[in-house]
């Protein structure tokens, strides 16, 4: 039986990720091995940007494909373009990362195009076991992207660390899947949904969200969860540490969400209402003393999973889950924009072998580096939360969603969070503009790919602060296209 | 009553071949104790009645997989675990009672609060490889096209890290 | 018709400003001239607008409105001036005096640097002073208050190279502050009752009022804390100690503010405030007290100071004393007459100090002068006319006035008493003692002062013609002297427009208040003052009696000041030393100005700073807050650092902490659906 | 007829075990055979559960599981080769460069 | 042509022209000395636009003015809605006068680095005109927050040698407390579906607010503690004194002169505005902190061995009577706490210039180290002792219309709270002559203060207009009353009319 062709149109951008995922993968070897993969660069950010052209054709095919497996909603073509968006921007920065590492290996940009199938995937699969699999294609190319300083220990250390605890923890998702099987006896979100939602809940499905969400809440970098990310962040190549702070993120974000509210999960109200408190706790807390940059964002991570996962418990009596599910896809978005633009300048910043990442080496940065310093400012800004930048939008959508759900308790944590977070982004403006610049760190040219990434980064992260009505619209109904 | 026996045997060799995996301190040992585990979890494969699912399970996993591993441990000449070190603390302080609970926590679960608690007969779902290839190109053909993604790129990670690093 | 009030006080501003701006590019001639012909010019707009209030052009009170200064809902203040009585009193004895000084100044000053700073701090003190008094209103009275506080600072710290002038002019300010604190509520509570702070506002609400017999109702508060106001600029007890400290500043400036004009604001504003203190006996009591209490207090002072500006500037707090004690017994048209003549005698005797002064090249220590009669004879003359006058000898000015006020604290109906005379006339006697005992001093016997050492004890500015003067003490020029022969003629005559009954006058200087003050003491019943003794026809011709007596016992007591004096320092001039042994702790006691200074540093500004910077400043700010701050942005690190332990390095405890999570996890969930 | 919860309990008892594995085992290969055992445990729930709810879709996700394991087999390996490379240990408590 | 055409974009016109100024001076080659023309030019210019306010202020008409609503985001229903009422119309115009002084006064002081410093500035200025013309809460915020980065930065980056710790203590003691501010807007937000202030305050007023009553102490506990902060009132004022010693002189100016007005600013606007019954009941303890800290922050000051220091308490002093008359709910008070905000603006701005003049000189700030510099710089002390004046707070100066106006209202809400804030006319009086006295009286200490040079034409030209400022405000304070008043009586009426019904109960 073949599928109708309209159902490969809701796949176009995944199909179009492939291809270019295949050419890449034969262009490779014909190539000098000790040249530059610049040429495979272009090719793959070239594939990057026609599958975010294709999800605007995928937007016109909403509905079910492939007999139920992908759900193509307002939902998942958000994620999509997030997702492919985050592709692009990293593979055109990752050009002239790959340059200075030294790296010449044109697998970086498969994998990375492999990978953003996989993530793009986890908001449009309806049905558990594609999941899992979109998952793993995710994480097990973000597993090897994270290796990819192969010249340094701890590049392979992270990938390591990411590897078994990532893998253990899929384990768990896996289990919990099974468990749902085993308490519905479907694997389709929306089937499990009108399960749940018609009879008795069984014990045995309470287990398995509890399961799934310790899987997803591992991916998302959520407390307690969230051990393994400092490390692999700290080791990952700059440039994938910006495509895995987001894009899997927020695939494992947009699973979760289709999870808890499609599939009308149970109980699981005050469990994330305290991973969020112990996500934005430790996250701010721990960031508080890190003087590599790197692991300092690793610890904002954590946090900004945190204020995300308070959207998730923004549920009022009225039923409008919406606002919730649109701050939190809101807030993926607006994420994803200031943290990758904010590691494609620490990537850039690093030079060779990426030695420069202490706050030190960021001393006087404003002085010698001055656009680099502002754009890096303004990304720190937005994790802030200040205004006219995108994160603080997001907050603030996620803590309206919260009080509109009379969330008093948790908002005021949540502010008091954001403003201890405050300080430790501050350090590293600090230090850029009010210390005296550190010897022998060099002043570098920053590269035309690069700068074109940055720009993408900054004007969304701009954009979602000045005007995010469109988004927010977009989101808020898709948010509830998904839930019906 | 014959069911029961073979259940138990092969749960029998499938918990004792786990806990062996955990004691053994030789790599090998180990991966020859998760051989055995996969041999007789074929067994109850059977006993459910999805004898293809079986099958693979001895070909790819038992055969395939493991042999990878056992490649790997020889090609890494791995010796015996050390013992002596510190920093698992914590591991075996928070992990292991961790690990129990949430054990003791499911058993429960799945015993008392399983809706479904009913008896399954052997054989209860008979899955040859015709009805599973039937399964697998019609309702989950995306699921099986997507894996082919999920191939390649653990032949390119593959590829890529275990490529000997050249010289500068 | 207009009387151009306003151009009194801002011609005198005018020539402030352009000094004051210019007078770096100036020309000294052309700096004199400003100085000169600014005040001039007010003094003879001022004598246009008596001639013809006087004559009858306009009608008393006269009012002039010029625009609102500044308002807040229904409350509001104008630039508005007020002429009656009392303030033409007080106008015409500001430009007067002030404009004879500034002349005198011109010679005192021309040696000095910062020439035109001076003349253009003197024209700003002439502008507040004149608003002072000219105003019809507390608040614009008040601009004028903080103004001559503010032209006294700067002036007394005009020789700001000197560290105690600058004290001196700081602690006039401040020690001014706390009065004006008084003042101000005093305002607030006639802004809160009253709604208004205009004069006629006010005095008509408290004309309806009744009066306190008792306790402190609210005009004996707003009465008190009046005097507390006048207490501070007329250097009243508890706040007198800036006054002596002031005598720092250029002598001209202690003839002008310090004696003359500033320091009898307070008693102007009491005098002005007349309709609220005929309404409260207890305020007067406290006024009356305070008058006393200070009149005493600082003529023992006096008594024993050897400094000769020092000697007068006690004087001068003593006889400002006599004035609060005229207000306090109701007799606001004596204390006023006194204010006047006072400013006469006592402009003529610094203006005369400051020629001995300058004579001496800066010399102010009277142990070190003497003889210098032959010296500086018309110096002499004037300072005899003025030593005199304030001794209260008949018939100079002095005495009229102090012999009203004498006479008035004894029968006022509004609480005289004999107490009260007879501290005034110990007070008298004292006066005279001392005032005398510097006028041997100074210019009869040998003379003392080593002529070399004049010039090195030198203040700062006469230490540069000091040297010029060295080897002959010389009689001041012309300029000096011309405006003493005034002054020294008004001590002389002054007194004679207040001639009472008794001695055959008709007392024309009360005659012409009684506008000011009578009405609001005829407005209410004598009866009911509980202080008031009802007067009879009957009574009068034994008052006469009374009052020729109590003049005659006055009169002795300068005489017998006169003759202590003539004794102790002109005749057996090593008894005052042997006294003093004698006399020992009580002598010390008084030499040290009864260590009031020392007293308020010990027991109010040391502990003050001491508190501010140990316990508020280190204690609070830096301990308590900031130490609360960071002792919790610590504990943050602390934690954070906690934070970071479970972050290891290592796999497995990863997994544990993983395994731990997974486990809380499902033990919740389970617990949520068994539920 | 053998209870369905037998094979629940049996899987869970696996899982638990690969999860103990992963806690107090040191050598990296060994820590990553005690995730194929959960995988496995995991993968006797799909099959019992597709015999209780008959449905044949339990055994194809074991299909699925299979080759994600095979995936994550070769890619582990790999790394494993890549991290003893670098490190010339399997010892995984001393693969801890990145703390703190 | 009718200028009042302008009217409705006055204020968006004089609000962004300093951006547009400093978005110009990025792209500025490093030419110090025309980017130092430049940013004069951009803040002349900005401050002869915004004499359109006044010019054109009708006074007396109840509600905004120059007001201009469009909506900018639908979604969340933010508005770009700006106007001015007597109040922040001549905040605006304080803001726009300060600037082009605190240029010229960073003229030569500032040699490093210039042109991020005037880009800095400029941007400083349109947060600062936005937090007083945003009339949508929203827009508020984003102002508000929008001044912490560029003041932050200012004081980090050209402060003096503790500026790290000061800019970051600046920063996170705003931060903090804003945040706070931040969670009760959302709440507004999400319970009443706007920010505009109008429509909220009309909404209150309705009582369509679901749920307000029971939030409206916490609300109001929010905003009170951001703009308190900000103020700043005892007990967390400690931030002020490190970032004034540190900051700049530019700096310290725009801080002590516009950035302390903020929070008094947002007091009156929000707290009394939104909240009236709160505003009320919690008065007694706001009143209490306030006179704490008039009386606190001069005793204070008055020990202080760091000349800027003493200022900077001398702030928290006087910013003291704008609270203490904020919420005396007088007429009176309010028209005179408004009054000492543009008085304090113009005085105490002129005492942080003359202490940066001294720094540059003289680099440093210790009182020790000074001591009679009236000798070789007459002109100096002499500007030095007229704002000083103005500061203590003497009669035909700013200083004393606004404080009189504050006391005398306090004294009428209740005689206690007059009396104690009065004494403060000691306590300045003694903190600030006393100083005068050790810096410029008495002969010259330390011999490098021998040849210190007087003052520049161009320094006297940024101390003239603050001087002459100082001298029309006292006497002619009806020129800005006139507006303030009425807008004042509109701020009080819900709390004066909760009174009446109390009372009349």
């Amino acid at each position: 039986m073949i599928p109708p062709g309209a159902d490969y149109l809701r796949i176009l951008p995944e199909l179009v990720l492939t291809f270019f995922g295949i050419l890449v993968m034969l262009a490779d070897p014909l190539m000098d091995p000790h040249k530059d993969r610049k040429p495979i660069g272009i090719l793959a950010f070239v594939g990057a940007v026609l599958a975010v052209s294709a999800t605007f054709i995928q937007a016109q095919h909403p509905g079910l494909a492939f007999s139920g497996m992908v759900r193509v909603d307002g939902f998942a073509v958000f994620f999509h373009f997030v997702v492919t968006v985050i592709a692009a921007v990293v593979i055109l920065a990752s050009i002239s990362y790959m340059k200075t590492q030294q790296i010449r290996a044109g697998e970086y940009y498969g994998l990375i195009l492999f990978g953003t199938v996989g993530m793009a995937l986890l908001s449009s699969a309806i049905e558990l076991v594609l999941v899992f699999i979109a998952l793993e294609i995710s994480s097990i190319s973000t597993y090897v992207l994270a290796g990819f300083r192969r010249r340094a220990a701890t590049s392979i250390e992270s990938s390591l660390k990411y590897f078994l605890l990532g893998s253990f923890a899929t384990a768990f998702f896996l289990y919990g899947v099974a468990l749902m099987f085993g308490a519905t006896g479907s694997t389709d979100i929306y089937k499990i949904g009108e399960v749940l939602r018609n009879g008795n809940v069984p014990t045995l499905a309470f287990v398995g969200v509890a399961l799934m969400i310790v899987g997803l809440g591992f991916k998302v970098a959520s407390a307690p969860f969230h051990v393994w990310t400092p490390d692999v962040y700290e080791g990952a190549p700059s440039p994938v540490v910006a495509l895995m702070s987001t894009g899997p993120k927020a695939g494992a974000f947009a699973v979760m969400l289709r999870i808890l509210f499609a599939a009308s999960a149970p109980g699981w109200f005050w469990l994330i209402w305290v991973l969020a408190v112990l996500s934005m706790i430790i996250g701010n807390i721990g960031a508080l003393v890190q003087n590599n940059v790197k692991r300092l964002l690793a610890y904002s991570s954590i946090a900004h999973a945190g204020y995300l996962l308070v959207a998730f418990v923004a549920l009022p009596k009225t039923g409008e889950y919406n606002y919730g599910i649109s701050a939190a896809m809101f807030y993926a978005a607006s994420y994803a924009a200031m943290n990758v633009g904010a590691f494609i300048v620490i990537s850039h910043f690093g030079s060779l072998n990426e030695r420069y990442t202490t706050l030190d080496d960021y001393a006087g940065l404003g002085h010698r580096q001055p656009i680099l310093a502002a754009i890096l400012t303004v990304f720190l800004l937005s994790l802030i939360g200040i205004p006219i930048t995108g994160g603080f939008f997001a907050k603030f959508y996620v803590f309206s969603a919260a009080l509109k759900a009379n969330l008093v308790g948790l908002v005021i944590i949540g502010v008091i969070n954001s403003a201890i977070a405050a300080y430790y982004y501050l350090r590293i403006i600090v230090y850029m503009y009010m210390r005296e610049p550190r010897e022998g760190v060099p002043v570098t040219r920053i590269p035309a790919g690069l700068g074109f990434s940055l720009a993408v980064a900054l004007i969304v992260t701009i954009y979602l602060g000045v005007v995010p009505g469109r988004v927010l619209d977009f989101a808020l109904r898709s948010a509830q296209e998904m839930l019906r | 009553m014959l069911h029961y026996i073979l259940f138990f045997l092969f749960a029998a060799l499938a918990v004792g071949g786990a806990v062996n995996l955990l004691a053994q301190r030789h790599p090998i040992a180990s991966a020859l104790s998760l051989i055995v585990v996969m041999g007789s979890l074929a067994g109850e494969y059977m006993l459910l009645g999805a004898e293809f699912v079986a099958a693979v399970q001895v070909i790819v996993y038992a055969g395939a997989i493991m042999v990878l591993f056992v490649f790997v441990i020889m090609l890494l000449n791995a010796g015996e675990e050390e013992r002596s070190l510190k920093g698992s603390k914590v591991a075996i302080a928070i992990g292991v009672p961790a690990m129990l609970a949430g054990l003791i926590m499911a058993i429960w679960t799945l015993t008392r609060h399983n809706p479904a608690n009913t008896p399954v007969g052997v054989g209860a779902m008979y899955g040859p490889a015709i009805a599973i290839a039937d399964q697998l190109f019609r309702p989950f053909l995306l699921a099986f096209e997507i894996t082919s993604v999920l191939i390649l790129i653990a032949i390119m990670g593959a590829v890529v890290l275990a490529r000997k690093e050249e010289q500068q | 018709m207009s009387l151009n009030l306003w151009l009194i006080p801002v011609l005198p501003l005018v020539g402030a400003a352009l000094n004051g701006l210019l007078g770096r590019h100036f020309s000294k001639r052309v700096v004199t001239a400003i100085a000169l012909l600014f005040p001039g010019a007010a003094l003879a707009w001022a004598l246009l607008v008596v001639s013809r209030a006087l004559g009858g052009g306009v009608t008393l009170p006269y009012t002039e409105t010029h625009a609102t200064w500044l308002g807040s809902g229904a409350f509001s203040v104008p630039y508005a001036f007020y002429l009656d009585q009392l303030s033409i009193v007080m106008m015409l004895v500001v430009t007067g005096v002030g404009f004879l000084i500034h002349i005198y100044s011109v010679g005192y000053m021309s040696h000095e640097g910062g020439y035109y700073r001076f003349f253009s701090y003197l024209n700003l003190f002439m502008f507040f002073m004149l608003t002072l008094v000219l105003s019809n209103n507390y608040l614009l009275m008040f601009v004028g208050w903080e103004g001559v506080g503010l032209a006294s600072y700067l002036l007394i710290g005009f020789f700001f190279l000197r560290d105690s002038a600058a004290s001196a002019g700081k602690k006039a300010f401040i020690v001014n502050r706390v009065g004006d604190f008084g003042f101000l509520i005093a305002l607030f509570l006639m802004i809160k009752h009253f709604g208004s702070l205009n004069f006629d506002q006010v005095f008509a609400k408290v004309s309806t009022m009744p009066v306190e017999a008792a306790g402190m109702g609210l005009l004996t508060v707003i009465g008190i804390l009046l005097m507390v106001g006048a207490a501070g600029k007329s250097a009243q007890i508890p706040l007198y100690v800036w006054l002596p400290d002031a005598m720092e500043g250029p002598t001209p400036v202690s003839a002008l503010i310090h004696a003359a004009t500033m320091v009898t604001a307070g008693v102007y504003m009491v005098a002005r405030s007349n309709p609220i203190f005929f309404r409260s006996p207890t305020a007067l009591i406290i006024i009356a007290i305070i008058g006393c209490l200070t009149a005493i207090f600082a003529a023992t002072i006096g008594v024993v100071q050897t400094d000769i500006k020092r000697v007068l500037a006690y004087s001068t707090i003593s006889q400002l004393g006599y004035m609060f004690l005229g207000c306090g017994v109701a007799a606001f048209s004596a204390g006023v007459f006194h204010l006047m003549t006072h400013a006469f005698f006592k402009a003529l005797l610094f203006l005369s100090a400051g020629s001995v002064i300058h004579a001496l090249g800066g010399e102010q220590d009277m142990r070190r002068m003497g003889g210098l009669r032959k010296h500086i004879p018309k110096t002499f003359w004037v300072m005899t006319i003025a030593t005199f006058a304030i001794a209260g000898f008949p018939p100079l000015a002095g005495f009229f006035s102090k012999d009203e006020i004498l006479w008035k604290a004894y029968s006022s109906p509004f609480g005289g008493s004999w107490i009260y005379w007879a501290i005034a006339v110990f007070t008298a006697f004292l006066t005279s003692f001392y005032m005398f005992r510097l006028w041997f001093m100074t210019f009869f016997g040998e003379f003392r002062g080593a002529e070399h050492e004049g010039a090195e004890h030198a203040g700062h500015g006469h230490a540069q013609h000091g040297a010029a003067t060295h080897g002959h003490i010389h009689e001041s020029p012309w300029i000096m002297i011309a405006p003493l022969v005034v002054l020294a003629v008004l001590s002389f005559v002054g007194g004679w427009i207040g001639i009472p009954h008794a001695l055959g006058g008709h007392n024309q200087f009360d005659q012409f208040l009684s506008p000011v003050f009578h009405v609001s003491a005829e407005a209410m019943p004598a009866g009911e003052h509980p202080g008031a003794r009802v007067h009879e026809a009957a009574a009068e011709h034994a008052e006469t009696n009374t009052e020729l007596l109590l003049t005659g016992v006055s009169v002795g007591s300068a005489i017998l000041g006169l003759f202590l004096a003539w004794l102790l320092y002109y005749k057996r001039r090593d008894l005052p030393q042997k006294i003093a042994d004698s006399l020992g702790m009580v002598y010390r006691f008084v030499l040290g100005k009864y260590y009031v200074d020392e007293f308020y540093q010990a027991a109010i500004v040391k502990p003050l700073l001491a508190g501010s910077s140990t316990v508020l400043w280190r204690g609070i700010d830096q301990g308590l807050i900031d130490g609360t701050i960071n002792t919790s942005a610590d504990a943050t690190r602390d934690v954070s650092d906690g934070v970071r332990q479970m972050q290891s390095g290592n796999i497995r405890s990863y997994a544990a902490w993983v395994a731990l999570g997974a486990a809380c996890v499902i033990a919740f969930m389970i617990w949520m659906g068994v539920r | 007829m053998i209870p369905l919860s037998f094979y629940l309990v049996l899987s869970a008892i696996l899982f638990a075990c690969g999860v103990a594995g992963f806690l107090i085992k040191r050598n990296i290969i060994t820590i990553f055979m005690s995730i194929e055992l959960m995988l496995n445990a995991v993968n006797l729930s799909f099959v019992a559960f597709a015999a209780h709810w008959q449905v044949l879709s339990g055994q194809v996700f074991v299909f699925f599981v299979m080759v994600v394991a095979a995936a994550e087999a070769a890619v582990g390996l790999a790394i494993i080769i890549a991290v003893f490379r670098t490190r010339e240990t399997l010892n995984v408590d001393r693969v801890n460069l990145l703390k703190l | 042509m009718n200028s009042s055409a302008l009217n409705p974009y006055i204020l968006t016109i004089v609000t962004f022209i300093p951006l547009a100024g400093a978005v110009l001076l990025m792209f500025f080659p490093r030419r110090d000395r025309d980017i130092r023309w430049f940013a004069l030019a951009v803040s002349l210019l900005t401050f002869v636009l915004s004499l359109h306010l006044p010019a054109h202020f009708v006074n007396g008409q109840q509600g905004f003015q120059f007001e201009i609503n469009l909506q900018w985001i639908s979604t969340p229903n933010i508005h770009y809605h700006l106007g001015v009422d007597g109040v922040s119309m001549w905040l605006v115009v304080l803001t726009t006068f300060l600037t082009p002084l605190c240029v010229m006064i960073s003229w030569k002081s500032i040699h490093d680095r210039v042109k991020e410093f005037f880009i800095l500035l400029l941007v400083l200025q349109t947060a600062m005109i936005g937090v007083f013309v945003a009339l949508d809460l929203f827009l508020f915020y984003f102002f508000w927050e929008g001044t912490l980065i560029p003041m932050a930065l200012l004081i980090g980056m050209y402060g003096h040698e503790r500026r790290i710790y000061a800019a970051v203590k600046f920063f996170l003691y705003t931060m903090v407390a804003s945040v706070f501010m931040l969670a009760a807007i959302i709440w507004f937000y999400a319970k009443a579906g706007t920010f505009d202030f109008v429509a909220l305050q009309t909404a209150i007023q309705a009582g369509q607010v679901p749920g307000f009553a029971t939030a409206a102490p916490w609300l109001f506990l929010a905003f009170f503690v951001a703009f308190a902060v900000k103020v700043p009132l005892f007990p967390v004022h400690t931030w002020l004194p490190d970032a004034h010693v540190e900051a700049p002189t530019a700096g310290s100016v725009l801080l002590a002169g516009v950035l302390l007005k903020m929070g008094t600013y947002g007091l009156l606007r929000f707290n009394l505005g939104l909240f009236p019954e709160q505003a009320r009941s919690n008065a007694p303890w706001i009143i209490a902190l306030a006179i704490i800290g008039i009386i606190y922050g001069a005793l204070v000051a008055m020990i202080q061995p760091n000349l800027k220091k003493l200022v900077a308490y001398s702030s928290v002093s006087h910013l003291g009577f704008v609270v203490l008359g904020i919420f005396s709910f007088t007429q009176m008070g309010l028209t005179g706490a408004v009054y000492v905000m543009l008085a304090h603006g113009i005085s105490t701005g002129g005492l942080f210039m003359l202490c940066g003049i001294l720094y540059e000189r003289r680099h440093t700030y210790e009182i020790s180290q000074l001591g009679g510099l009236a000798t070789p710089m007459p002109v100096y002390a002499t500007f030095f002792l007229f704002t000083v004046l103005a500061s203590v707070g003497l009669p035909l100066l700013n200083g004393f219309i606004g404080e009189f106006l504050v006391l005398a209202g306090a004294f009428q809400a209740k005689a206690v709270y007059g009396v104690l804030a009065a004494t403060g006319v000691i306590w300045s009086a003694g903190y600030l002559l006393w100083m005068y006295q050790r810096v410029f009286y008495g002969k010259v200490k330390h011999d490098v203060n021998l040849t210190l040079p007087d003052l520049t034409a161009r320094e006297q030209a940024a101390l003239w207009p603050a001087a002459v400022a100082a001298l029309v405000m006292g006497v002619a304070p009806l020129l800005w009353i006139k507006a303030i008043d009425p807008a004042v009586r509109a701020a009080i009426q819900p709390v004066v009319q909760m009174t009446t019904q109390v009372m009349g109960r």
